[in-house]
């Protein structure tokens, strides 16, 4: 147990706070999830949220966005009490809240989004829509984070980071005084990153208040002026970015420190013989001339910007989108024809960057997710019948094995389950079918600290046993600490292979930042 | 939701009975008990025997279609084309085996021709629709809209160019034996039935393919990505529908010794209306042999009481629509309750 | 929980209350009639059913009904229904001949009487009386008189048949009458347009409509039934031809029933002669056939109602005899 | 596949519909001289106006991924309170009232779907049962009649053009003004596009759903007084089964079952491609034995070429990560 930090000082600023809370209290069902969490912002600043998940952070904002309402506890806004009665209301009274999955209709214009609540009208106190004083407000708007579109373009057709910097806009046009962001970055390309950071940046100069939630600790290191950290409710430390580190912020989040967020591997193990051999995969529009081998017992990372074309290439190889040319071999063997199921009768696995939308049948319980894949293995018999004794028993094991906390697996849906425990259930329903290839696409996006550590150590085990893997992951920090050997796609390249020795922060995001039509140009 | 509501929830204290009651699935039942209860003061009649077995033949081609569309319902699927191809097999069927000119008349197969005849027709409307839906990516609700359209004008128009009357009869005795026999007082539709359910059953419950119907019904991406040939279980899921169709169509042929256009043409909204009512979802995923045939008892023991009362159309619409909706009423109340859990 | 229990009390009085239905007591010694029509879409069953109710509390009766919505398969549950409520005798209108013949079967089992009703079922070796209308006759006879009066102003006709619905005997054979008479006459009658109408005002409208479109020299039209003359009055009224007898541009006009939209207009002129069914008299022959086989008797299988043309000539002298012409005099004091 | 022959077949997808009006007008003109004539395409519109106007209300429900299967039950509960309590109301009262009428019947509909969360399906579906009872229990099965100012506007023409094509008009453009210029009509879109993300972004979903099922309502009474004016009477099947051409309309328009895609543009077009087609095969003087073989058939050629377009365009919209030199 680490001591909280001190709390932050009155500060030496002479401002008072524009969001005051206090002795912030909140129980579901008689259980407590927030116990008398306090903290305070000032207006121009970025305060930087933190905790695993299920410590409080969203509850916290959910009541400060109105959606839930507080059982104990004070909030202040600018000076006065703050009761919002519903989120419309929370945005009326100037506290916008960007969702992580961004609240956009995809079949409406921007303008339309930016305005979906309150348009303004031709005739006051008539219903209907003045579209030319919309399109030019929206432009303004657009203006003000950067954004070069029409604001007729269909939201559709809009990266996810200019999705983000719409739903930025659509802040500043509620006028809002406080903009909560809610993990913005998890699908962001580095790119839109770094402009996303821009526009916060210029909006804390114009003395807006931020609420800045996110897994990613350096995100969290570079953007924020306080840090909050939050353990099971509690607020375990406060203080200025200054005061803080990655560690400590590790620590505190965890309730103890972790020496090593990477479990050891032996690296230096020989590796076993090639089992994936890719050769000059190509697809129109996607990949280009893929080649690459893995070994039995061998992590290979995978690491670029989004957009890359890792996701696409983990999508070809297992079978779900097309190829055009090139060669795929599983131990020798070429895989022909490939689908999801040829893959997997070739040994593959697959875990999805999206559990929710292609990982998991989210209202099914645990043990049905955990068997889907494997259900042929224990069928048999003239009607092709499930033997349910021994699938039972071997989904029990299973799922303790990758230690899913969940009392009843017949029963616990998986839509009630953390982001983390969800992980699980995807690893071990692949794992249930022992894969000799396994690829993990963002294995660890928007899981906890905790979790993120019990997932290495499956992998580890995995490549322990033999098994070889492919993992794609957004974090540098995380490939150099799993992997064998990193590979650095780009526009549907690869452009770079490090070795475990030659591991190096800027040379992999030098690689990643190649600008492939100039190149292709030169 | 956060993970530390998961926690809370599954350390709910245990429910009132009323709840258990309402969250059980023995709740159609229960309330088709509570009802018939009531009725026997209404009309003393329907507590004989005779009524009783009345309600359990009624039952039974209602019930396979019902089957059949339970299927299609899990994968979130819909067959609207249910009552046509009942009455497109009826004609085709019977034109094989009619004494009237039937094209197998005589030849000692006739029977065996007439049923083949049938499973080919609901198989073969079966196989279009799921090729629509799977490989043209066209929605089931339009798909089988338009077969439905089709085949209903499709069986008035090949009674006409098979004989100038309206329907078509004289069909062997064998046959409609299926539809009308009894063995040992039970009917002999009840035989086929079993047969079907017990199968069915059997699929959803205990085979790769079962679990698969459940697993494209809940998240089709997931499914194709976890190895489920979500397609093919789709396709599959319609042709099941439509084999079940013609196998009602057998019985209902048979129970009226009739081959006629305008068969089942009225059952459709009773089909879908039963497997919603045993619990089965409109959105997939959801749905259970034993809660489609409670469903189906529910309609029929509602239907047969307002038949033994005798009362005008009005009131029979009136209060069948009620129940139906006091039915889903209670259930959306359940489903919140579940939620809420 | 506030609002889930308030919510079920009300999902619960909502089922309460479709159960507080009349208790049905059936008096000892009283005979029960069951009244089993396939629809009542048209003014002929409904009077029909309205007569039968009045003609059976007469005789002292009580009468149940059910109504099949042309599902044959109910009807036949219906059927098993009222042997259930042991009745003693069912009045049945079936929607097809031939589905019909195990519902007989099982009435003749129970040893209930049974009556069609206006159609008469296939051949079978089951008993029960029908009382049919001559259809193909009537409709022949009133298509008779119009092409008399066709022949009587001369010139060619364009003539147009609005057809019932084909799955329906009663259409079937009131088109063949039709046809037995016009196709005699080629000479002055060319048929242009043959409306099917599925016995839905809705489609006979349209139907009607789109002919005229395509043959506006439509000057010959029979209707299958009386109960779509509203629609052919507005359509003919759109396309300016509704005219009284002897006027310039008046259109040759038949229909079949003898309700009292068809008396109306035949008072009115507009309509030049009728196929009536004689609907009091297939009641009265329908109870008769109750009583003799209550009595042991066993009448003849199919009792046939002539049934009359009605016209200008004879309006007089045959209106007592028309169904519709009682309903209308009651709806116009 | 090629860059001109995928634009190509993809400007035959997108205007799959038009093609196949294009293409049924050039058959049946051929075959009938009276079908390609302007009084012809008047009485087309003119038969089509009550399925569109109702398919115009059912757009909106389509909309937010709903269905309403009531809408026939809906016609005929009006026309009957119409016809037996409100007799004789000249043209200008009835409609209003009408109006209400159908409105409180949506709002029946609405009150279970948003307030008690049954399922829209089941929901109407029941409400199609007890409507029609409740309905043939004040009509005692008889035909209700119209009143004769009703009829007569139902032949009335002002400008050459029959009342029935004004109704359609006036509701047509009402329609559009919402759909398009209104915060109301752009909520729809959004919460049939997403309506978790429409609750969060602050848009009172319930009430927005809640007035869909009322103006679909409006919509089937309105709709089923202008086909009374025209039929004359109410019978016991009016309004019977209407929910499924009311449907195929909308769909063949282009809008989707599952919410957020379409508009009342499109459902006009799919009702009067209806019409047409029943039109042109009364004018070639077809068996009738095959209109509804006709009409499913072309019916399933719009919605296949739609859900073709929709495959096509995915695959080409599927993100480029690469620029391919060509």
């Amino acid at each position: 147990m680490t001591a909280p930090v001190s709390p932050l000082q009155a500060a030496p600023e002479a401002d008072q706070p524009l969001l005051k809370i206090e002795g912030l209290c909140k129980s579901f069902f008689g259980v407590e999830v927030l116990h008398k969490v306090g903290f305070s912002l000032k207006a121009g600043r970025v305060l930087g949220l933190v905790g695993e998940n299920g410590s409080g952070k969203s509850t916290t904002m959910n009541i400060i966005g109105g959606v839930h309402q507080k059982d104990a506890g004070q909030i202040q806004f600018d000076g006065v009490d703050y009761k919002p009665k519903g989120p419309r209301d929370a945005a009326r009274q100037g506290i916008a809240f960007i969702h992580q999955e961004l609240n956009l209709f995809r079949n409406l214009s921007i303008a339309e989004n930016l305005f979906i609540t309150e348009f303004p009208k031709l005739v006051p106190g008539l219903p209907f829509i003045d579209r030319a004083a919309a399109r030019k407000r929206a432009a303004e708007l657009l203006a003000a984070v950067d954004l070069d579109l029409s604001p007729s373009t269909l939201v559709n057709k809009l990266s996810q980071g200019e999705r983000q910097l719409v739903e930025i806009a659509k802040a500043l046009g509620a006028k809002a005084k406080v903009i909560i962001f809610d993990e913005p970055t998890t699908s962001l390309t580095t790119r839109e990153t770094e402009r996303l950071f821009d526009i916060i940046n210029r909006l804390r100069a114009q003395g807006i208040a931020i609420i800045y939630i996110s897994h990613i600790l350096d995100d969290v290191m570079r953007i924020c002026d306080d840090i909050v950290v939050l353990r099971d409710g509690h607020v375990v430390g406060s203080a200025l970015k200054s005061d803080m580190t990655i560690e400590r912020m590790i620590s505190l989040m965890v309730g103890r420190s972790i020496d090593q967020l990477f479990p050891p591997r032996d690296y230096s193990a020989p590796k076993g013989e090639p089992v994936l051999e890719v050769s000059g995969v190509t697809q129109r529009g996607t990949v280009k001339d893929i080649t690459f081998t893995v070994r039995a017992g061998e992590v290979l990372g995978i690491s670029g910007l989004m957009g890359a074309g890792r996701s696409e290439l983990a999508r070809i190889l297992f079978g779900i989108d097309p190829y055009s040319s090139g060669e795929i071999k599983v131990s020798g063997v070429p895989v022909v024809a490939p689908t999801p199921t040829v893959c997997m009768d070739h040994g593959m696995a697959f875990l999805t960057e999206d559990r929710r939308v292609e990982g998991l049948m989210m209202e099914a319980p645990i043990d049905n997710n955990i068997a889907l894949s494997s259900l042929q293995k224990y069928a048999g018999g003239l009607g092709g019948f499930i033997d349910h004794g021994r699938l039972d028993g071997d989904v029990q094991k299973m799922s303790a094995s990758v230690q899913i906390s969940a009392k009843d697996i017949a029963r616990t849906l998986v839509k009630n389950l953390s982001g983390g425990n969800q992980q699980k259930v995807v690893i071990g329903k692949w794992l249930l079918r022992e894969p000799k290839i396994f690829i993990l696409d963002e294995p660890t996006r928007g899981i906890d600290v905790g979790a993120k550590n019990e997932v290495y150590k499956i992998i580890n085990s995995l490549a322990a046993r033999g098994a070889c893997i492919l993992m794609i992951s957004s974090e540098i920090e995380e490939l150099v600490g799993m992997c064998d050997r990193i590979m650095v796609m780009a526009h549907g390249e690869i452009r770079a292979t490090f070795d475990r020795g030659g591991f190096n922060r800027e040379d992999i995001l030098r690689a990643a930042m190649w600008d492939g039509n100039r190149s292709t140009a030169a | 939701m956060t993970s530390a509501d998961a926690t809370i929830a599954s350390k709910a204290r245990p429910l009132p009975a009323w709840k258990r009651l309402l969250l059980s699935e023995y709740l159609v039942l229960i309330l088709t008990v509570v009802y018939f209860a009531v009725m026997m003061f209404v009309v003393p009649e329907i507590a004989t025997a005779d009524t009783l077995l009345d309600v359990l033949s009624a039952m039974m081609p209602l019930l396979v279609v019902a089957i059949g569309q339970t299927f299609v319902l899990i994968v979130a699927g819909i067959d609207l084309s249910a009552p046509s191809i009942i009455a497109m097999a009826s004609v085709v069927g019977a034109s094989v085996m009619t004494g009237d000119a039937g094209y197998a008349n005589g030849s000692g197969l006739e029977v065996i021709a007439g049923i083949l005849a049938f499973l080919a027709v609901g198989s073969v409307i079966g196989l279009f629709n799921g090729t629509c839906v799977t490989r043209f990516n066209m929605p089931p609700f339009i798909v089988t809209l338009t077969t439905m359209m089709f085949f209903s004008g499709a069986a008035i128009w090949y009674t006409t160019v098979h004989t100038d009357a309206s329907s078509i009869g004289n069909l062997p005795r064998s046959f409609i034996e299926i539809g009308q026999g009894r063995v040992a007082g039970l009917p002999l539709s009840l035989a086929v039935v079993l047969v079907v359910a017990g199968a069915a059953h059997f699929i959803l419950s205990r085979t790769v393919y079962g679990r698969w119907l459940y697993a494209v019904g809940l998240n089709p991406k997931a499914a194709a990505v976890s190895g489920v040939p979500v397609r093919k279980v789709i396709f599959w899921a319609f042709v099941i529908s439509g084999v079940c169709a013609a196998i009602s169509s057998v019985l209902y042929t048979g129970r009226l010794e009739t081959g006629t256009p305008v068969l089942g043409q009225r059952i459709l909204l009773d089909v879908i209306g039963a497997a919603v009512i045993g619990g089965v979802s409109l959105f997939g995923g959801k749905g259970k042999i034993l809660w489609t045939i409670f469903g189906v008892l529910f309609l029929t023991v509602i239907d047969k009481s307002l038949q033994l009362m005798g009362l005008p159309i009005a009131s029979v619409f009136a209060i069948k629509g009620s129940i139906i909706l006091a039915a889903a009423i209670i259930d959306a109340q359940r489903h919140r309750l579940l939620v809420s859990r | 929980m506030k609002i889930t229990r308030r919510d079920f009390t009300v999902g619960a009085l909502l089922a309460a209350g479709t159960m507080g239905l009349p208790i049905m007591v059936k008096a000892e010694g009283t005979k029960t009639v069951a009244l089993l029509f396939d629809s009542l879409v048209s003014p002929f069953w409904v009077s029909g059913i309205e007569i039968m109710r009045a003609k059976a509390k007469e005789n002292g009766w009580e009468t149940l009904e059910n109504i099949s919505d042309f599902d044959d398969n109910k009807q036949f549950e219906q059927v098993k229904a009222m042997i259930g409520r042991k009745v003693d005798g069912i009045l049945i209108i079936q929607t097809d001949s031939k589905a019909v013949i195990p519902a007989i079967r099982a009435a003749n089992e129970a040893g209930i009487p049974m009556v069609h009703f206006n159609r008469p079922p296939a051949e079978s070796d089951a008993y029960s009386v029908a009382i049919q209308a001559d259809n193909r006759k009537i409709m022949a006879d009133t298509v008779q008189f119009l092409v008399d009066e066709a022949k009587k102003m001369g010139g060619k006709y364009k003539a147009c048949l609005l057809i019932g619905d084909l799955g329906d005997v009663n259409a079937i054979q009131r088109r063949d009458g039709f046809f037995d008479v016009v196709d005699k006459n080629t000479d002055i009658i060319e048929v242009v347009a043959r409306v099917s109408t599925e016995w839905n005002a809705d489609k006979a409208f349209a139907g009607l409509t789109n002919a005229l479109q395509a043959n506006p020299d439509i000057n010959f039209l029979v209707t299958s039934s009386d109960f779509m003359h509203p629609q052919i009055e507005q359509v003919l009224q759109t396309a300016n031809k509704w005219f009284k007898r002897g006027e310039e541009g008046h259109v040759l006009f038949a229909g079949f029933d003898g309700d009292e939209g068809a008396y109306a207009r035949l008072k009115d002129g507009y309509l030049d002669a009728c196929g009536v069914q004689n609907l009091f008299l297939e009641v009265d022959m329908a109870f008769q056939a109750f009583k003799d086989m209550w009595d042991g008797k066993k009448p003849e299988k199919l009792l046939l109602d002539p049934g009359f043309v009605i016209t200008q000539a004879n309006l007089a002298e045959k209106q007592d005899e028309m169904w519709g012409y009682t309903v209308w005099k009651k709806q116009n004091g | 596949m090629s860059g001109f022959r995928g634009k190509f077949s993809l400007l035959v997808l997108q205007n799959a519909p038009l093609l196949l009006f294009a293409v049924l007008v050039i058959v049946f003109g051929l075959m009938s001289d009276r079908f390609l004539t302007p009084i012809n395409f008047v009485n087309i519109v003119n038969q089509a106006s009550h399925i569109a106007i109702i398919a115009i209300g059912m757009t909106f429900v389509l909309l937010i991924a709903g269905i309403d299967l009531s809408v026939g039950a809906n016609m005929y509960l009006s026309a009957a309170i119409l016809g037996v309590f409100l007799v004789g109301m000249p043209p200008l009262v009835a409609f209003p009232v009408v109006a209400l009428l159908g409105l409180a019947f949506g709002a029946v509909n609405a009150f279970m779907i948003t307030q008690l969360r049954v399922a829209a399906f089941i929901t109407t579906l029941a409400t199609l049962f007890i409507g029609r009872g409740i309905a043939l229990y004040f009509s005692g099965n008889k035909m209700v009649p119209f009143s004769k100012s009703v009829l007569a506007f139902g032949r009335a023409t002002y400008l050459g053009v029959p009342s029935a094509i004004w109704v359609f008009a006036i509701v047509l453009i009402i329609a559009l003004v919402v759909l398009k210029l209104t915060t109301f009509g752009r909520q729809v879109y959004a919460i049939g596009a997403d309506p978790d993300a429409a609750a969060k972004a602050g848009i009172n979903v319930k009430r927005v759903v809640f007035t869909v099922y009322c103006i679909c309502g409006v919509c089937a009474a309105v709709g089923g007084l202008v086909s009374g004016s025209q039929v004359a009477v109410a019978s016991s099947t009016f309004g019977f089964q209407k929910e499924f051409p009311v449907i195929a309309a909308a769909v063949l328009g282009g809008t989707s079952l599952f919410g957020g895609r379409g508009g009342v543009l499109g459902t006009v077009f799919g009702a009067v491609l209806i019409q047409t087609v029943e039109n042109g095969l009364v004018m070639t003087n077809a068996n009738p034995y095959i209109y509804p073989l006709v009409i499913s058939v072309i019916i399933f050629i719009a919605v296949f070429t739609d859900s073709s377009r929709t495959t096509v365009l995915e695959r080409l919209e599927r993100r480029k990560i690469r620029v391919e030199p060509d």
